[in-house]
This record gives C-alpha cells, structure tokens and sequence, in this order.
C-alpha cells in the first residue's frame, strides 16, 4: 500500500490505459514533452512515444475535432483540455458531433472518446482558470460526465472512462490534485455509481469533485451543533444515480446541494429538483443549495467569498427548519 | 516605395541562432496557378483517356437526372429539404471517383451526389432530408461519414481519420468538401493546420460556387484566390475550373495520389456554380441576377463535357441515349423508394443516446411507450 | 389596431430601433441582401443601408467578436446567429468576453449587444435545426436571456433588449414566427417581469416561449377534466421573476413547469428547485417538469413525440397527487 | 512534373462568366520578404534618427528591468503570476510607440509592458496578475482593451472596434497582439477574415518567439513563415526581425500607417524569443537546451540597440547611466506600490455583473453581507 497524489494517480491510469490498449492515444496542448501544465501526462511520451502521448497545435476545437476522426476510424482518443475555460472553443464539436455521433449514425459510428478537463477553483488563478463548467455538459444529452473526488477514484473513474465505448467528459478538480491518499490501482464501479462517503442520521449533503472534501469537513464539524450527516460523493452526474441518492436523502429527511459552479441553471439545481420530485413526502424541508454566486469568477484574492465553505454549509443545514 | 515593398536586410543564415523557429519553406510550389486549371478547350484534353470522358459523361448525366428528381421529391413533400448540386455535379463526381475504395469521404448537406457516387443508395444518402432519419448509411460500408450540416466541422473530422489511418500504417487519403462559405469558419483553419502539421493524407475540396446561401464571395474572402490559403498552412493548393469535368478527375486524382504519397495535403479550389437556389426553401431572385445565372448555364459541367465529346467524336447519339435511359433508371428507382412511406418507429428515439441507455433515458421510455400504448387503444 | 407575425414584429422592432438610435447596427450571415433565412431583417439594408445591416463572413465566433469590438467602441450591435445549434462557434466569445467583460472592467466596459437566436423545434428542421440551447446561456452569470411567446412580447421585448446597456441573449421560438395577433408597437415592461396568461385555481404551468401556446391549450383542455389551470409566461429567464412565480404557484399549490429542452439540468431543474424552496409548505405535491426527453433533438419526422404536448402535460398535472 | 506545378490552362477572362467570385488579386504584393526585415547591422541603420534610437534604448533598459521587478514580485508572492516578455521588449515597446493616443492596443496575458509603455501604471496593467481584480485600468483611458488570456480572442475584438471607428469616420487604427500559438485558434483565422473584407484598419502583430508554453514553431504550423498566413486572407504580410528595435518600430509604424491610410489590414510576423519560462511556474529546462537559451541571449535586442549606439557613437556612458538610472527609478516605483497589500471589498463582488444587480444577486449579495458581518463580530 503506496500514497499517491490524485494527479499521480490520474497518471497512472493513463499509463495503465496506453499500456493495455495500443488504441488509446493522448493528445493535447503540452501533453507531451512538458507533460501538461499539471504533469498529469507526466512521462507518457517518454514511454510511448510522441505519437502516443501528442502535442497538437493551439487549437481545441481542431484538437477535439481530430479527435472524433481518430475515433471514426477505431482509436481511443484521451483529449486534454488545459483548463476548464479554454475547452469551450470546441463547445460546437462537442455538442454537435461528439455527443450526438452515435444516435445520428443509430450506433453504427460510436466515438470512445475520453475529454480531460480540470475544473473548478481555489487554486489562486487568475480568470478563466477556474470555471466549473460541468452543467453545460450535464445538460448535453449523448455525454457521460463524470468527476472523482478522491484518490482511488481518479484512477477507477479515469481508467472506466477511456474503456468506455460512450464519450466521456472527465472533470478533474484542479485543487484536490496534489491531495494525498493511500493508493493501489483497482477498477472502480461502472460508471454512474454515487457513493455514501458518510453516513448520518440528521441531513444529507450531496456534492461531488472539490467538494466533497469541503462536505466532509463541514460533517465533522457539525458534530459540534448535534447534528449527524450524511455525506453523498456522486461521483457521475451523467448517469445520475438516483437510487443512492433518494435513499440517502430519505433516511435522513433534509438535504442540501453543495457545488462551487453558479447556483443558477447549475447542477444542484437538477439535484434539487428531482430529489424533491421523487422524495417530497419524505422532506421535512426544502433541498437547499450552497454553490458559488451568480457571477463570473472572482480573482484570486477573493475567491475565497465565493466558494462554499464549512460555515455556509452549516449556514444551510441550520436552515433545514428543524423546528417544525 | 513603402517599407512594406521594400526588400529585407541581410539573409537569414548569417545572423539567425539555432532555429527554434521550425523550418523556414519556399512558399513558391505551394502557391497555385494564377487562373483555374482547365482541359476542355485546351490542347490536354487531346491527351485524355476517352473512355473515362465517357465514364464521366454518363456520371454526369445521372447526376443531373439526380438534382432533378431530388428537387421534384421536395415538391411532393417526400423530400423535407433538398440543397440541389445542380451545376457542381462535375465536383460532385470526382470528390467520389477519385478516392479508393478504402478511402474515407467526408460530405456536407450539399454533397449527397459525392455520396451516391461513392455507392451509397439515393435512398440512404437522402434520408437525412427526408427526414426520418439524421443518417441513412452505415459510414462504414462505403467510408463515407455522415452529412456534416454544421459548416466546416467535418473538416478536423477528415485530419483525424487520415492521422489515425497513418499511425495505422494504412495508405488511406480522407477527403473532405467544404464550401467557400465554410472556409470562414474557425474549423477550416484549424483543420488546415492540423493537417499541415501532422502531414496527415487529406484533401481539401473548396467547391467556391460563389455564394453562402445569399452571400457573395467577395463578402467572404478578400483572398486572391481561397485555394491560397494552403500557403498559410504550408500545403499545396490548386486552383480547378469545377466545371470542367475532366480538370477535376485530373486534379482531384492528382491531389489524392500526392496526398497518398505522404507528401502532404492538398487544398483544392474548384470555381463552379449553383446553378439552383441554396435549397427548395431559398429565393435566390433576392440575390443574383437571371444574367448571372444564364451566363453560368453557358458553362454548365454537362454541356461542356457532351460538347467536347461530340466535337473529338466520342459519342454518338447512341451513346447519349444510353446515358439518358440509365439516368432516367436512377429517377425511376428514386420514385419507387421516396413515394412508400419509411417506417418509423418512435422508441428507437432511445436507442442510441448511449451505448446502454440510462436510468433516466429508461424511464422516459417507459412513458413514451404508456403515451404511445393509450394512443393505439384509443384508435 | 392591425395583424402582425411575430416575425413581422420583430422586423419593427429592429426597423424602429435602427431610426431611433444610429448607433444600433445588425450583423450576421445573409441579414442584408437576403433579410435573414427567417426575413426577421427584411428590407433592413435597403432602408438602412449595407453598413447598418451587415452581411458578414460565415463565422459565429466572428461574428460575434466583431460585435464586442463594436460595443467597446460606443455602437449597439445586434447580431443574428441563423440557428440555435450555429450559435455554438461562438461559445467562448459569448462565456469569456460578452458576459464578463463589464464584470471584469469594473463597470468601465459595458457590453450592450443584442445576440438573437431563433431557437427551438416542431418546425420539421433537419438536426442542428431546432435545438433549445436556453440553458448554456441561463447558467452564464453577466447575461440576460429573454424569449418572447407573443406578438406583442417579440416587439416589447427586442426593443428593451436593444436597448439594455447588458448583453442580452434574445431567443426567438422559431415555430412562433408564424403566429399572428393585433399588433401596435408599444414598450414592454422592463425585463426580468413575468405575465400570468391565464389565471386559474387547481394548479400552475410554467412556461415561456414556444411553450406557452401549448400550455394555454392544455389549460383549456384541462377544463374537461374539471381543472382550472394558471398559465405564467415567463418571458425572462435571467432576470428571473421569482415574485410572479411564486404567487402564482402558492395560489394553487400545484406546479408543472413546461419546456421543450431535454430536461436534465434545463431551466425547468431550477424552476422547480427554486420554486419548491420558496414555496415548499404550500405545495401539495412536488413540482413536476414536462421537457423534451434528454436525447439529441428527433428527426423532423419522430419530433412530435419529443416535444411537449397537451396530452403528456394533462398526464403530468393529472399526477399532481390529488386524493391526499 | 505533377500536375501540382503544371501551368494552368486559358486565362480566367477568356472563358469566364461575369464574375460571381470576388476579385481575383494578385497575391504577389501580399507575399512578406523571404527573411525578416532587419535594420540594425544594415546600410539603412545609418539613416535613422538617433534620437529615436535613443528613446528606444531608454524604453528597451527599462522594459527589461520592468520584466526582472515583476519576476521578482512573484518569488515575493506580490504577484500570483508573470508571464515575462525578457526578450521581446523590442515588440511590446514597437506595439506601443507606434499608435497614436487615438489608436487602440488589444494586448494578451504577456503584452503588459506594452500596456505600460502606452501609459498604464505598472500596478494597473499588473493588476490582474496580482489577483485583487481581473483588470486594473480604464480601457478608455489609455484606448488599451483589458488583457485577453483566451488565446486570439482578443484578435476579433481589435476588428469589431476598428470597424467601429470606420463606420464613424475615425481615423484610428487598432493594434493587437497574439502568439505564434495563437495564430492556431479559430479566431485568429476569423479576425483575419473579417478585417480582410471589412478592410478595417487593423495591425495584427505575432510575436513568433518560437515556443507555445512548451510546443515549438514546428509542431504549431508548417507554414514558410507565420506571416504568410495573410495572403489567405488578402492583405499585406510582413516579417520582421523581433529584437531588432529599430526594425521592429519601423516596420510597425509602417504598417500601422498602411493601415490608417485605408489600404488595408497587416499582418506582422516578429521573430523573437522568450528568454525566460512561460511564466514563473513553468520550467522551461524539460523541452529547451541552455544552448539554444544562450544563442538566444546573444541576439538579445537590448545589447543588440546598445551595441549600435556605442559603435555609431551616439550614446555615451552617461548616456547609459541615465537609462540606467530612469529604469532602476521605475523598479522603485514597482515596489513600493506592490509592496502595500490591496484593499479588498468582498461585497464589489456583486457589483459589475450587470448595469442593475438582478433580484437574484441581491438575495445572494445579502447573505456574504450577513456572513461578514457575523466574521467581523466574531473577531
Ligand atoms: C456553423 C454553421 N453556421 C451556419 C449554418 C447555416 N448555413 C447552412 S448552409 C450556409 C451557407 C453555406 O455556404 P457554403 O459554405 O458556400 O456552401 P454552399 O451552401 O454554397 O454549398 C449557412 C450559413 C451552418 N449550417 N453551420
Ligand atoms: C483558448 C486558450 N487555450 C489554451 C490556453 C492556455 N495557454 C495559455 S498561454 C498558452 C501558450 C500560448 O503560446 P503563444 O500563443 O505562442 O504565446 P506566448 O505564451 O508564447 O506569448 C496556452 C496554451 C489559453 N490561454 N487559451
Ligand atoms: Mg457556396
Ligand atoms: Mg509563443
């Protein structure tokens, strides 16, 4: 039993993927030489050459785009977006072609295609940096959309989803890449998995990427109110694992949401809703949402204010009506 | 004399570091002809196989005959959309005759000739505008992808297959066609360079028929020429009248073999006409002169081609009839498929989202199909 | 008092504001010579000249960077992009420039541009023809997203998008164009303000654009079923009348929200959200979401089981838990 | 002989239809020198004025030391990020000098000191970098657009307003800066269109400094040079020798001029060199040798300058000295200003995101305002 960061880990499981699979290619902006700007592609080139492990040109849509005729013509592509902002000049590839490729041709032209992208903030970028931008794909019906929140995710998760014969978008929460766990390479659950990181009896939180930790963290201090929560990891948003959640929220009658994208038209938006629409008569209360603000994404020294924390996610669950 | 015409200071050599400026190339071979390349009417056209103009002949008038029966599809309703080839047939036709079988082709909504010419059934070519259907062939079969609405994304698309056919260590060439609109479009510029960086086996086909739906050429591209944007990219580009049946097999099949040969891609400006409106549902009056159009009609692919043969003796009024009667059989077998009506089967809306489909997608089929059961019950 | 399309009402808005203020200048692809695909820009550039209404090369991104460059300068311009899914090229200008560049300039740089997409279905368009793509933009904090179900509406409302000093994405449900109804060019309210179209008494459909209409249907068809329905037009997603809403949905205690999008993470996730947390002690029953199925969009052919009818929404009002 | 480098057949006019294609321009004016354009070392240095040198020289000395302050504010943790323009001072300070007041600049993440050398306090144009807000001048004030990060998107932003200004019969030119990576993205490829038909007054200046982050010229395009992209688009293309400081500001008025005088956009392609990493958290040793770095260093266009004016005798030590003395003065300045921490205002979070906060973000302002009060008693 080794520790590894989740970046190694993510590392590991591309290595693990181009050495089982002569089909899967890695291609990206400094994939190769420098081995990205996080090093998650650290050493790939060196092992499997600069075909393998390829530096394109600054472009993403074109990189995207050369993707899906790789793809066509049977490889298994793992794209790296460098940031989070700088995929959405391929939004139109994406939305057009990689989602929708396999129902246009009606499963003759299916596209195995893996889209890196770190998300989200708390690192100190500067703007368009730290955009969490997964409700735009969650709400693209054709796309997994998937984000691991430990160690042994990253690599399960990463590894599921390059065997995917489905596109995947691959959500990477830039801040927990240096977080450390004990680790061994293991498969993880299929895709669509949600995961009871905690179990409670007063509340449930329901988060996933950068903030299941957060989420973690502010259980443990809860403790301190009397209050006992539920933590749930989703793990997936596309599939949507609706049986671990609404039993994780009906056995506890209180919810709330807890992601750093924008509140409005956000995932936790789509959670809230359905949780409500499948569990109302088990709520003593309403699902609340703690997210970022509706605003674009602060500068470094501020971002703080932004994000949610511990004590706005206590803020919520004290909101939970418990009175009544 | 401005600085801008004025020549440069010493050479490079002299005073240049180690290059980490990647190689400097003589743009010359990769510039094309000052004026559209051309056979009929020139002394080449003496040197050409005339079984092939033949071949082409008949290709043409089925094409012809083709456009035709499409259109009259879309006034019957049988057809949702139709945008006609009518003029670019000569286009149409090499993109598909000159590329191998184990080549790839990659069309756009206007290229459905190409794709019936690379084999494909008019029905399954037109399914698309039909309308029962976003595709109607297995890409597979014949190598075709899809139809590409979306203007010039099937351009990176074309890179990709060709890069990885060449990994593969497979002597494929991907052709892809794109109108002059859609060289405007980020995506052709990226695919170009794609394609010039990774010296990926593609040709470029510019069908320049002048207009985007009603927007002229000189509104899109100050460019002498589009086929001169290949420079940018460090790629060959080649400047063919569209129009001249036997200009374009030669280009084309030139283009493709250079491509094959790994020394590098092609862009291919063919200048060529829509002799018809953008489709069924477009009033080109509102843009182009009858002028315009009659002055083009001048050039028609079809004409000109029967013109040549007849003048060198090639063809006969047998010939001719012959080429008639099969464009007529294509017309025919069109009708027979188009007038029965596809079946369609609500659920398979389901069927391919994923390669399983989610919990979600399962339980939105379970109610189309409660819908669908009342529907039948209380019919 | 005369008829007009929606589409006619549109061109008067656009043909009003270009005499009203010279700084306002259309732009897209085929506005001029042509007057749009959907002659929404008919008779423009004769009446105002080529330069006013621009035909500009085939190129979203383009297009609509050109346009930023235009606003930072002092002029107004308001740009057609020709169909829903085209709009797409020009994602990363619209995330990263158009909606946070008064944010990021500190209020120095205001960005006031008009970006019209006609969007929507259940006009037998082929794919890429009739996405709802109201969402993406929803969840991009900096813009406003306005959509007209009515004549009236089409014309109020263009003029006060013209006329905001925000970017405001101006989408136009395409299947309406060909509405008619008594037409006098009059200002709208200002925009964020919902209209209740039809007051009812058993429960509440929330809609906005080319759903109203269906929703007016339903709600006449409901009296059959002994159901007095309210109908809420929406008219702005960003701003959001939560006002309106709410009182709406409290006055019935039943809520059906009614849109054409696929429903995962569309805008009915967080109607619904924001709607059973605002107003959870006066619900009977969950608020229930009638969307398109979370596929890509149908061929022409197999869209109207895709699109929201009457049927399938008495189906969900019906299931509104009425005996408890 | 291919048919790739055949001649092509009859002149377009002989044959050809009135045309619905655009004018057809000879590219040849359109095509930049075969090696960049240099000055210094050249007959044409001596025709100069060496007062000009010499304010070049001074900016050049304190361009550098502006790039050594805000490295060295980073190791201090006064500045979250630098991305240093070492070496290509001779570009950002050519990109400047060369407007006029009037005219606009649209720089990207690295051009700050071209930001500054059009005016802005060092601590404006830093600001986003140091993290307290996303831009730290008024755009109007100094006609600079906020530093653009998404790569090339400023590009079409330059055309918008140069288009703009046309309309309004203005004579300002627009100037914007990109990477030779940037010349890849979509909207490089679209800018340049646009301005091309809209024949906006615009100066697209590529600082070809070899490298993308970590990616080579050579794996970014395979084009002769990256100035011949603008034959694709008909206008001018000029290369030019990037540290040459002379070279570079006669080139750039030059083009600039071109371009107010109504003739057009251009493209300039600078060759330079990023002496330092990309930015201070890049290691530049894992894809380039110290060789290379060296070879570089030894065409660093400040000794380059410095080396002209003391061989020609037109500046002396004290001459030097005082350069010396003006640039270790803006050093000061840089740290002083740096030095004191930001007030930060949590609550102007809410305040720009629309003319009007929406009832939404009010909701949402109150509840920070809440949180920081209940912070405040808590302390
Ligand atoms: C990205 C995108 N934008 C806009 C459209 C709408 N559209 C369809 S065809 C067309 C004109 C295309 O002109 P061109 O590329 O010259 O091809 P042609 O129709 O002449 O064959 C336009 C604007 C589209 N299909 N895709
Ligand atoms: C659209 C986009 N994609 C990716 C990035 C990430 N990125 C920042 S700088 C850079 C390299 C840019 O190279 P170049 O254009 O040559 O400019 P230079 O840094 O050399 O000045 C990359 C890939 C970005 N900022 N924007
Ligand atoms: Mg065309
Ligand atoms: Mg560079």
């Amino acid at each position: 039993m080794t520790t590894a960061t989740l970046a190694q880990a993510l590392n590991t499981a591309l290595r693990d993927s181009l050495r089982e699979d002569p089909d899967v290619h890695v291609l990206g902006e400094d994939v190769g030489t420098l081995g990205g700007v996080f090093r998650i592609t650290d050493g790939l080139a060196a092992e499997f050459g600069a075909q393998r492990c390829l530096d394109t040109p600054l472009a993403e849509a074109g990189i995207l785009g050369t993707a899906v005729g790789m793809a066509m013509y049977g490889l298994r592509p793992v794209v790296e977006m460098q940031f989070d902002a700088f995929a959405y000049p391929a939004f139109e590839q994406l939305v057009s072609h990689v989602a929708k490729m396999r129902n246009r041709t009606a499963g003759r032209m299916p596209l195995p295609i893996t889209i890196r992208v770190p998300y989200g903030g708390g690192i100190g970028g500067v703007e368009h940096h730290s955009d969490s931008s997964e409700a735009y794909y969650a709400h693209t019906p054709g796309l997994h959309v998937v984000t691991p929140a430990t160690v042994g995710d990253a690599y399960g998760l990463l590894r599921a989803s390059i065997a995917s014969d489905d596109p995947v978008v691959f959500l990477e929460p830039k801040r927990l890449y240096w977080s450390k766990d004990e680790f061994t390479p293991q498969p993880a659950p299929p895709i669509g998995r949600a995961i009871v990181r905690r179990q409670g009896t007063s509340a449930t939180l329901l988060t996933y990427g950068p903030s299941v930790p957060i989420c973690l963290e502010a259980a443990e201090a809860a403790k301190a109110e009397g209050w006992d929560l539920s933590v749930v990891d989703l793990r997936s948003l596309v599939p949507f694992d609706d049986e671990t959640v609404c039993a994780a929220v009906r056995a506890t009658g209180r919810a709330v949401v807890v992601h750093e994208a924008s509140g409005f038209g956000g995932m936790g938006a789509e959670i809230a809703a359905r949780v409500m629409e499948r569990c109302f008569h088990h709520l003593a209360a309403p699902v609340l949402r703690v997210t970022g603000f509706d605003i674009p994404y602060p500068p470094p020294m501020l971002e703080r204010h932004h994000l949610p924390g511990v004590d706005r996610i206590l803020d919520a669950v004290a909101r939970l009506q418990w009175e009544q | 004399m401005t600085l801008l015409d004025q020549p440069s200071g010493a050479p490079l050599g002299s005073v240049w570091p180690p290059d980490a400026h990647g190689p400097r190339r003589d743009p010359a071979p990769l510039l094309p002809d000052p004026e559209p390349f051309r056979i009929l009417g020139t002394e080449a056209a003496a040197k050409l196989d005339p079984e092939l103009l033949r071949d082409l002949y008949r290709r043409l008038v089925a094409g012809r005959r083709y456009n035709q029966q499409a259109t009259t599809l879309t006034k019957q309703g049988r057809l949702a959309v139709y945008p006609a080839s009518t003029g670019q047939e000569a286009c149409q036709i090499a993109a598909a005759t000159t590329l191998r079988p184990t080549d790839w082709l990659f069309p756009s909504y206007r290229d459905t000739l190409a794709v019936v010419s690379r084999g494909v059934r008019p029905l399954d070519a037109l399914t698309l505008l039909r309308g029962n259907a976003h595709s109607g062939y297995d890409p597979y079969e014949h190598k075709v992808a899809p139809l590409s609405t979306p203007l010039a994304t099937q351009a990176p698309h074309a890179v990709g297959l060709a890069h990885g056919a060449q990994l593969r260590g497979d002597d494929v060439v991907a052709l892809t066609m794109v109108g002059d609109g859609g060289t405007s479009e980020g995506d052709f510029h990226e695919a170009l360079n794609f394609a010039g960086v990774l010296n990926a086996p593609v040709v470029f086909l510019v069908q320049n028929n002048g207009y985007a739906i009603s927007v002229p050429l000189a509104k899109q591209s100050a460019a002498p020429t589009l086929a001169h944007k290949a420079v940018g990219y460090g790629i060959s580009g080649r400047l063919v009248d569209g129009n001249d049946a036997a200009a374009m097999h030669t280009v084309l099949r030139e283009a493709v073999e250079h491509a094959r040969s790994g020394r590098g891609p092609v862009l291919v400006e063919a200048v060529t006409y829509r002799l018809e409106a953008h489709t069924n549902a477009d009033d080109a009056t509102r843009y182009r002169t009858p002028d315009e159009v009659s002055a083009w009609q001048a050039r028609d692919p079809l004409a000109m081609l029967e013109q040549h043969l007849r003048d060198h003796g090639l063809i006969d009024d047998a010939g001719v009839a012959e080429a008639t009667e099969a464009a007529e059989a294509l017309a025919a077998e069109m009708r027979a498929e188009f007038h029965a009506d596809p079946e369609l089967d609500p659920m398979s809306l389901f069927a391919h989202v994923y390669a399983e489909p989610t919990p979600q997608l399962r339980e939105q089929a379970a109610l189309l199909a409660a819908e669908l059961a009342a529907e039948a019950e209380a019919e």
